[in-house]
C-alpha cells in the first residue's frame, strides 16, 4: 500500500472518529453547559463517534471557549502542545471567536486565535448545541475535501514519516 | 435572646450613621476600633459577613462590611459596618480570626485596591496572573479599564509567563486548572499519601476578566448584558440583582408593575430548575453513574426548551430590564409551560426516587466531605450548602425580594451536613420550584411589564442579596448620576462557600474530590469577576526561623492543617 | 496444516477474535446508549477509531520511559489475543487446549494488571501513578474470588481443563444410568452454588475490565483517564484493543465454563459433522450476547464505588461468597458421590 | 445483589429505553424547529436605516460599527462574531432596520466571513459590497 492510500484511510477514519477535548479559557460556563449537552440523549454527538476525553493526549479537537485571560493563555499553549498531531482548535461561541462581551476587561487578551490557530469557529452566545455540532461537522467536511496530493495539506492530516517525539510538556 | 436592630445600633459607637438609598443602616467606626466592634457584632449574633466592599471615594479607600445573621431573623436584612481609610499606604487590621471567610474577601481587597489587612500572613495573589506588576491595583481610579488594558498589553502580561514544568515535591496531584472534573478553570493542589489527601491548597484567578472595572466603562443599559456573562448559568439571578439594586439607587422599586416582579420570580425559578438538575446530573456523573447523567439532562431539555421559548435562548436569556422585564407572556405559551412543567415534576420525581436509592452512588455520596452547622456558619457557607449543614436560611422567605413574599413555599433543609445532604436539598428545591412555577403562572397578575427609564440613574447607593441558585449572590452599587456606576460591587455564591470547601477535604480520599469540589456546586465564572492586581517578581522575603515558627502554629491553630489559599 | 493455519489466524483465530473484539465493544456503547435513550455509535466506529488511533502521532512526556509505554500495550494485546485462543467457540475445544489451561489463563489475565502498573509508572505523571496503583489492587482483589469460582466449576466437572469444563458441564452432575434415569438424587441442588459462581464470576469479570462499579483505574472525572492517561497514538490503541479483546475473552469464559459454552445442551441433534459446528457457533453466540448483555446491564445501572469500597467488596463479600459457593459444591459432592 | 432495590427502580426505566425509540433528534439529517422569536443573526436591512447611530451607542460588544462618509452615506458593519444576540439593536431602532432572524447554523473557519458590510444611503438605494 503506498503512502498516499494510508494517508486516505487514516483522513477518512479522523474525520469518523473525532475525539475532542474541552478547555474553558475564561468564559462564562454558557458554552460549557451547551457542549456537555452535546453528548446527552437530545443531540447525542456519539453517533458521529465523536467522544469526550479528559486527557487533550487523547484528543484530536480542542473546544475552547472564552476570551482568553491572562493567566489561562501560558495554560492554553501548553495543553496545545500536549496533543498529538493531527489536531485541531474550534473556537466556541462568540467571546472565543472575537472577544465579545468581554472587549473591556482588562485581564482578557481576546479571542482564542491569539494564542493557538483555530480551524473553526462557531459564533453564538451561547450557540446552540446544533451549532456546535455542525461547526465540528464542517471542520470535518473541510478536512475531507483536503488535497492529499498538496504538501501543506497533506502536513494537516498527518505526520505518518515522523518519529515520535519526546514532549516537553507534561500534563498538568 | 433574639436581638433587634435597634438595640444593635444602641450597642456599638459610631462615628456616625446613616443610611443607603434602601434603607440599609451603615455605621460607621474608626479603623482602629474596627475589630472591636466587628468582635462584638459576633457576639450579638451578626455571624455572616456577605463580603467585603472596598472603593476609593477621592483620595481615600472606603471599606464596607455587610454583615446578617442567618439564625436571628430579625437580623436577616443586612447592616453595613463602614470604615474609611487614606488612599497612601492604607492598612486596616484584619477580621479574619471572627469571620474565617473574609480571607479571600480581604485578599480580593489587597490585590485590586492595595489595602493591607494587618495581622493576616498571607498576602499572595489570589486572583491576578502571577506576571501581573507591582503597585497597580486596578480598582483605583487611575486609569480606565482601556487604559489599563493597553499598559498590561505593553508589559506583555500573559504572554511569557513562567510556569512550572512539573511539581516539585513528591505525591502532589493538581486538579485543574484542565481537568475533566471541572471544566472550568480553577486549580487545587492536593499532597496526597496513596489515596489520602494530607493537604490542599488552591489558586484561583484563571477565570478572572475584570468585570468590576469594566462595568465602570459601560452605560447602564449595556452593563444589563456584562453582567448576564459573570455566568451562564446563573445569568438571570446576576441580572435579577443589578436590576433590584440600580432600582432601589433609582428609587423605583415600588413603581416597578407586579406583572414584571412575578415574570422575574418565574424566571429566576425555572433557571433555578435548569441549574439544579444540571448539578445532580453532573454530580452523577462525577461519581461514574453516567445512566443518570444522561437521563436527568435528557429531562433538563425540558426547561431549556420552556425557556427557549419564552426568552430566545437557551442560556443567556436576556430577560431583566431596569423597570421590568423585557418580554411578556401569551396565553398560549403560558398553557404551554403548565402542560411542560407538570412532565417535569414528574421526571424530577423519578429523578428523586433513583438517586436516593442506588446504592453504589450512595456509597460515594454518603458521610463524604462532612461540614457541621458550627463550621457552616462559621465559614459563612450560603445557599444549598448551609441548608444540607442545618441552617434554616432563605433569602427568599427571610428578606423577600421581587415577588417571593406573594408566593408560598417550603423551605427544605437537611441536617446531614454531607454530599448527600446537598444533593437531597436540591432535589426538593427543584421540585418546590416546579411547584412555585406553576402557582405563577396560574396566579399571574395582569398589567404592564415595563416602565421606562431614564438613561441616567439618580446619585446614591444600595445592595440586594439575592437567592441564586447556588446561594446568597450580592450586588452593590454606588452612583454619582453619570450613565455608569461610579463602583460596582459583586460577590458570587461560590467565593463564600469555598472557604468552608476546603475544610471537607479532610480525611477524605482522592476518590472524594470530585464529589466534594461538586457539592458546593461551583461556579467559577461567577466567583472571579472581580479585579485583583499585585505581583511579587524577583523579590524574596526572607522569614526569621522564629517568625516561620509562629506562622506554623497560627496555621496548625486555626486551619487544623489544611492551609486555605497558599499558591 | 492449511486448516491449522486457518484455524490459528482466520477462524476461530486471531481475524475472528479481533472482529469479536470491535463487535463487543460496539454492542456494549450501543446498549448503554440505547439504555440512556441515545443512538449510539455505528457499527464501524472501533474500527474508525483504532484506524485514527494507530496513525497518529506519538508522544511521550518529559521524563517518562518511552520504551516501557511503548512495550506495555503491545504485550497487552498479545496476552489478550493468546487468551483468546484457548476460548471454544464452535465445537468444546479451543485452538489451543491442555490441562490446565484455566489455571494458565487466570495467571495470563493477572499480567493485565502488572502492564497496567508498568505504564503507569513509567509516565511519571500523579494521575497515571495514581490509576496504577489502583489497577494493581483491582486486580489482585478480584482474580481470588474469580480463582476460587473457576476452581469450584473445576470441582463440580471433575477437571481442569476447559474443554472439558465446557463439556463435562451438567454431565457429570447429571449421571444418567443406561436406561437414562439420573442416579444422583441432589442434583438439582447443584443450581444454588452454580447461581453463587456465576454472580461472583460475572463482577470479578466487570472488575477485570475496569467497568463501573469497579472502574476506579479508569476513573475520568477523579483521575483523568488512570494508567492511560499519558498514551498517545499506537500506544493507545493497542491497549484500547487490548481492552476489546478482554471484554469478549471475560465473556467468552463465563460462557464456556458456566453456560457450557457452544454445547446444545438438551436439544438432542442428530447432525453430520459440520452442522454440528454451526449449530454450536450459534449457541455460543447466543449464551455470549447474553452474557455480554448481563455486563453492560450492570455497567450501566451501577455508580463507581471508590478503590477502598471495592476492595471491601470483593474481599469482604465476594470472596466469602465464592467460598460459600465451593463449600457447597464440596458438600454436595460428598454427599451425593 | 449489593443494590438490588436501587436496580429495581433504576432498571424499569433503563429497560424501557432499550425497547423505545431514542429522543435523540437525528441533526443535521432532521429538522430542527426554532421557537418563534428566537435571537439569532441580526440583519439589516439597509433600505430602513438611517445611520442614527443609536444601534451602535447601545451594543454591549462593539458589533455594530457605523462609518459615516458624510451627513447621508456610510458604512454599517454588523460582525456576529462579536454579537452576544441580545436583541437591545432591535429594541433600540426607531425604523425597524434591524432584526435578529433565526439563522443560527453560522460556523465558518475564516473570521471574515461574520463579518457583513452594508453601504447605507440614507433615502437612496441600496449597494452591497
Amino acid at each position: 500500500m503506498s503512502d498516499q492510500q494510508l494517508l486516505e484511510i487514516v483522513k477518512n477514519a479522523l474525520i469518523k472518529s473525532p475525539w475532542v477535548s474541552h478547555l474553558n479559557c475564561g468564559s462564562c460556563n454558557g458554552c460549557d453547559i451547551e457542549i456537555l449537552a452535546v453528548l446527552t440523549p437530545r443531540y447525542d454527538v456519539e453517533r458521529f463517534g465523536i467522544k469526550l476525553k479528559g486527557s487533550p493526549r487523547h484528543a484530536d479537537v480542542l473546544l475552547c471557549t472564552g476570551s482568553v485571560t491572562r493567566s489561562m493563555a501560558p495554560r492554553l499553549k501548553r495543553i496545545y502542545n500536549q496533543m498529538a498531531d493531527p489536531k485541531f482548535v474550534v473556537a466556541v461561541g462568540s467571546c472565543a471567536t472575537n472577544w465579545g462581551v468581554f472587549h473591556n476587561c482588562y485581564n482578557t487578551l481576546g479571542g482564542i486565535d491569539k494564542v493557538v490557530p483555530v480551524a473553526m469557529y462557531i459564533p453564538g452566545c451561547p450557540p446552540r448545541p446544533e451549532a456546535i455540532v455542525f461547526g465540528v461537522y464542517k471542520l470535518l467536511l473541510k478536512l475531507a475535501s483536503l488535497d492529499l496530493e498538496k504538501q501543506e495539506e497533506k502536513d494537516s492530516v498527518s505526520n505518518l514519516t515522523q518519529e515520535p517525539i519526546r514532549s516537553e510538556e507534561v500534563t498538568t | 435572646m433574639k436581638i433587634s436592630m435597634e438595640e444593635i445600633k444602641k450597642e456599638v459607637k459610631t462615628m456616625e450613621s446613616r443610611e443607603l438609598s434602601d434603607q440599609t443602616p451603615v455605621l460607621r467606626v474608626e479603623p482602629n476600633r474596627l475589630l472591636e466592634e466587628m468582635r462584638k457584632l459576633y457576639d450579638l449574633g451578626l455571624t455572616h459577613l456577605s463580603t467585603i466592599i472596598a472603593l476609593q471615594v477621592d483620595n481615600k479607600i472606603q471599606i464596607d462590611y455587610p454583615l446578617s445573621s442567618p439564625l436571628n431573623k430579625k437580623l436577616a436584612p443586612a447592616i453595613f459596618v463602614e470604615t474609611i481609610v487614606s488612599m497612601d499606604k492604607p492598612k486596616i487590621s484584619t477580621i479574619e480570626d471572627i469571620y474565617p471567610s473574609a480571607v479571600t474577601y480581604e485578599r480580593e481587597v489587597t490585590d485590586l485596591l492595595g489595602v493591607e489587612f494587618i495581622g493576616a500572613d498571607h498576602r499572595d495573589k489570589l486572583l491576578l496572573p502571577d506576571d501581573f506588576p507591582d503597585n497597580l491595583y486596578p480598582l483605583r481610579k487611575d486609569y480606565t479599564g482601556k487604559e489599563l488594558q493597553q499598559k498590561l498589553d505593553e508589559l506583555g502580561v500573559g504572554y511569557n509567563p513562567t510556569i512550572p514544568l512539573k511539581e516539585e515535591e513528591d505525591y502532589v496531584m493538581a486538579v485543574g486548572p484542565q481537568h475533566p472534573t471541572h471544566k472550568e478553570p480553577i486549580r487545587f493542589k492536593f499532597t496526597v499519601e496513596g489515596e489520602d489527601i494530607k493537604n490542599v491548597e488552591l489558586r484561583l484567578g484563571f477565570n478572572h476578566r475584570g468585570i468590576e472595572k469594566a462595568l465602570e466603562q459601560g452605560t447602564w443599559i449595556k452593563n444589563l448584558y456584562l453582567i448576564e456573562r459573570i455566568c451562564g448559568i446563573c445569568s438571570s439571578a446576576h441580572q435579577l440583582a443589578y436590576v433590584l439594586t440600580a432600582e432601589k439607587v433609582d428609587k423605583i422599586l415600588d413603581q416597578v408593575p407586579d406583572r414584571a416582579q412575578w415574570l422575574r420570580v418565574l424566571v429566576s425559578e425555572l433557571e433555578r430548575i435548569h441549574s439544579h438538575i444540571l448539578w445532580y446530573g453532573v454530580l452523577a456523573h462525577d461519581g461514574g453513574y453516567d445512566y443518570m447523567f444522561h437521563i436527568t439532562w435528557r429531562d433538563r431539555e425540558d426547561v431549556m426548551d420552556l425557556l427557549e421559548m419564552w426568552t430566545g435562548n437557551r442560556v443567556n436569556y436576556a430577560m431583566m430590564t431596569i423597570g421590568g422585564v423585557r418580554r411578556d407572556i401569551d396565553e398560549n405559551l403560558r398553557k404551554k409551560m403548565i402542560i411542560k412543567l407538570k412532565k417535569l415534576r414528574k421526571n424530577i420525581s423519578k429523578h428523586k426516587e433513583v438517586m436516593e436509592k442506588e446504592k453504589t452512588f450512595l456509597a460515594r455520596i454518603k458521610n463524604v466531605g462532612y461540614l457541621s452547622k458550627e463550621d457552616a456558619i462559621r465559614f459563612g457557607a450560603v445557599g444549598p450548602t448551609a441548608r444540607a449543614s442545618n441552617i434554616n436560611f432563605d433569602l427568599r422567605k427571610d428578606v423577600p425580594y421581587a415577588a417571593y413574599k406573594e408566593i408560598p413555599f417550603k423551605v427544605y433543609y437537611r441536617s446531614e451536613g454531607d454530599v448527600y445532604a446537598t444533593m437531597a436539598v436540591r432535589l426538593d428545591e427543584a421540585l418546590e420550584s416546579v411547584e412555585m412555577c406553576l402557582y405563577v403562572l396560574e396566579n399571574l397578575p395582569t398589567g404592564d411589564i415595563a416602565i421606562k427609564v431614564k438613561t441616567r440613574l439618580q446619585e446614591g447607593e444600595a445592595h440586594t442579596r439575592v437567592e441564586a441558585p447556588r446561594g446568597e449572590d450580592i450586588h452593590y452599587i454606588l452612583s454619582d448620576g453619570k450613565n455608569a456606576p461610579y463602583r460596582h460591587k459583586v460577590r458570587a455564591p461560590t467565593l463564600a462557600n469555598i472557604t468552608s470547601l476546603m475544610y471537607r477535604f479532610k480525611n477524605m480520599q482522592v476518590a472524594d474530590i470530585p464529589m466534594i469540589i461538586r457539592s458546593i456546586d461551583p461556579c467559577i465564572g461567577c466567583m472571579e469577576r472581580v479585579t485583583f492586581v499585585d505581583a511579587k517578581t524577583g523579590k524574596t522575603k526572607e522569614i526569621s526561623g522564629q517568625e516561620l515558627i509562629s506562622k506554623a502554629n497560627r496555621r496548625y491553630r486555626l486551619n487544623e492543617k489544611i492551609k486555605i489559599f497558599e499558591v | 496444516m492449511i486448516i491449522e493455519i486457518v484455524k490459528i489466524f482466520v477462524f476461530p483465530g486471531i481475524a475472528f477474535i479481533l472482529f469479536m473484539a470491535f463487535f463487543s465493544s460496539w454492542m456494549v456503547r450501543k446498549i448503554v446508549a440505547r439504555m440512556e435513550n441515545r443512538v449510539g455509535p455505528p457499527f464501524l466506529q472501533p474500527y474508525y477509531d483504532m484506524g485514527k488511533l494507530l496513525a497518529k502521532q506519538r508522544v511521550y512526556p518529559h521524563e517518562s520511559i518511552a520504551s516501557i509505554m511503548h512495550l506495555m500495550p503491545m504485550i497487552q494485546l498479545g496476552v489478550a489475543i493468546l487468551i483468546a485462543l484457548f476460548m471454544p467457540v464452535y465445537s468444546p475445544k479451543g485452538i489451543l487446549s491442555f490441562d490446565g489451561d484455566v489455571y494458565f489463563i487466570l495467571f495470563l489475565i493477572s499480567i493485565h494488571g502488572a502492564t497496567a502498573y508498568f505504564v503507569g509508572w513509567a509516565s511519571r505523571n500523579p494521575y497515571t501513578i495514581s490509576g496504577a496503583g489502583r489497577a494493581v489492587m483491582t486486580e489482585i482483589s478480584l482474580e481470588i474470588p474469580l480463582a476460587v469460582s473457576i476452581a469450584s466449576m473445576g470441582i463440580m466437572t471433575k477437571s481442569i481443563r476447559i474443554s472439558e469444563m465446557t463439556e463435562k458441564l451438567g454431565i457429570s452432575m447429571f449421571p444418567r444410568t443406561e436406561t437414562g434415569e439420573i442416579v444422583n438424587k441432589l442434583t438439582w441442588l447443584y443450581l444454588i452454588p452454580w447461581t453463587i459462581l456465576i454472580i461472583v464470576a460475572i463482577y470479578s469479570a466487570i472488575g477485570a475490565l475496569e467497568l463501573s462499579p469497579f472502574s476506579a483505574p479508569h476513573a475520568e472525572t477523579e483521575i483523568v483517564h488512570g494508567w492511560s492517561t499519558e498514551l498517545t497514538g499506537a500506544d493507545l490503541a493497542m491497549t484500547e484493543m487490548a481492552d476489546m479483546v478482554n471484554l469478549f475473552n471475560l465473556s467468552a469464559l463465563i460462557t464456556a465454563i458456566f453456560l457450557g459454552g457452544p454445547r446444545t445442551g438438551l436439544i438432542i441433534l442428530n447432525l453430520i459433522e459440520p452442522w454440528t459446528y454451526v449449530i454450536g457457533f450459534l449457541f455460543f453466540l447466543m449464551k455470549f450476547l447474553l452474557v455480554m448483555f448481563i455486563l453492560s446491564y450492570i455497567y450501566v445501572l451501577s455508580g463507581r464505588l471508590r478503590i477502598d469500597q471495592i476492595i471491601s467488596a470483593l474481599w469482604s463479600y465476594f470472596l466469602p461468597l465464592s467460598l460459600i459457593g465451593m463449600l457447597l459444591v464440596l458438600i454436595l459432592e460428598t454427599i451425593g458421590g | 445483589m449489593t443494590s438490588l432495590i436501587g436496580y429495581l427502580s433504576a432498571s424499569k426505566q433503563a429497560l424501557k429505553n432499550l425497547f423505545s425509540k431514542p429522543v435523540t433528534v437525528m441533526f443535521p439529517a432532521e429538522h430542527v424547529s426554532l421557537p418563534k422569536g428566537y435571537r439569532g443573526t441580526p440583519v439589516l436591512i439597509p433600505e430602513k436605516c438611517t445611520l442614527c447611530m443609536k444601534c451602535e451607542r447601545v451594543c454591549p460588544t462593539g458589533a455594530i460599527l457605523i462609518e459615516k462618509l458624510d451627513k447621508k452615506n456610510g458604512y454599517f458593519t454588523i460582525d456576529i462574531g462579536k454579537c452576544c444576540y441580545c436583541q437591545e439593536c432591535e429594541k433600540a431602532c426607531n425604523f425597524d432596520a434591524i432584526h435578529l432572524i433565526d439563522k443560527w447554523l453560522t460556523a465558518s473557519d475564516n473570521k471574515e466571513d461574520f463579518v457583513t458590510k452594508h453601504f447605507v444611503q440614507r433615502n437612496g438605494k441600496k449597494k452591497e459590497e
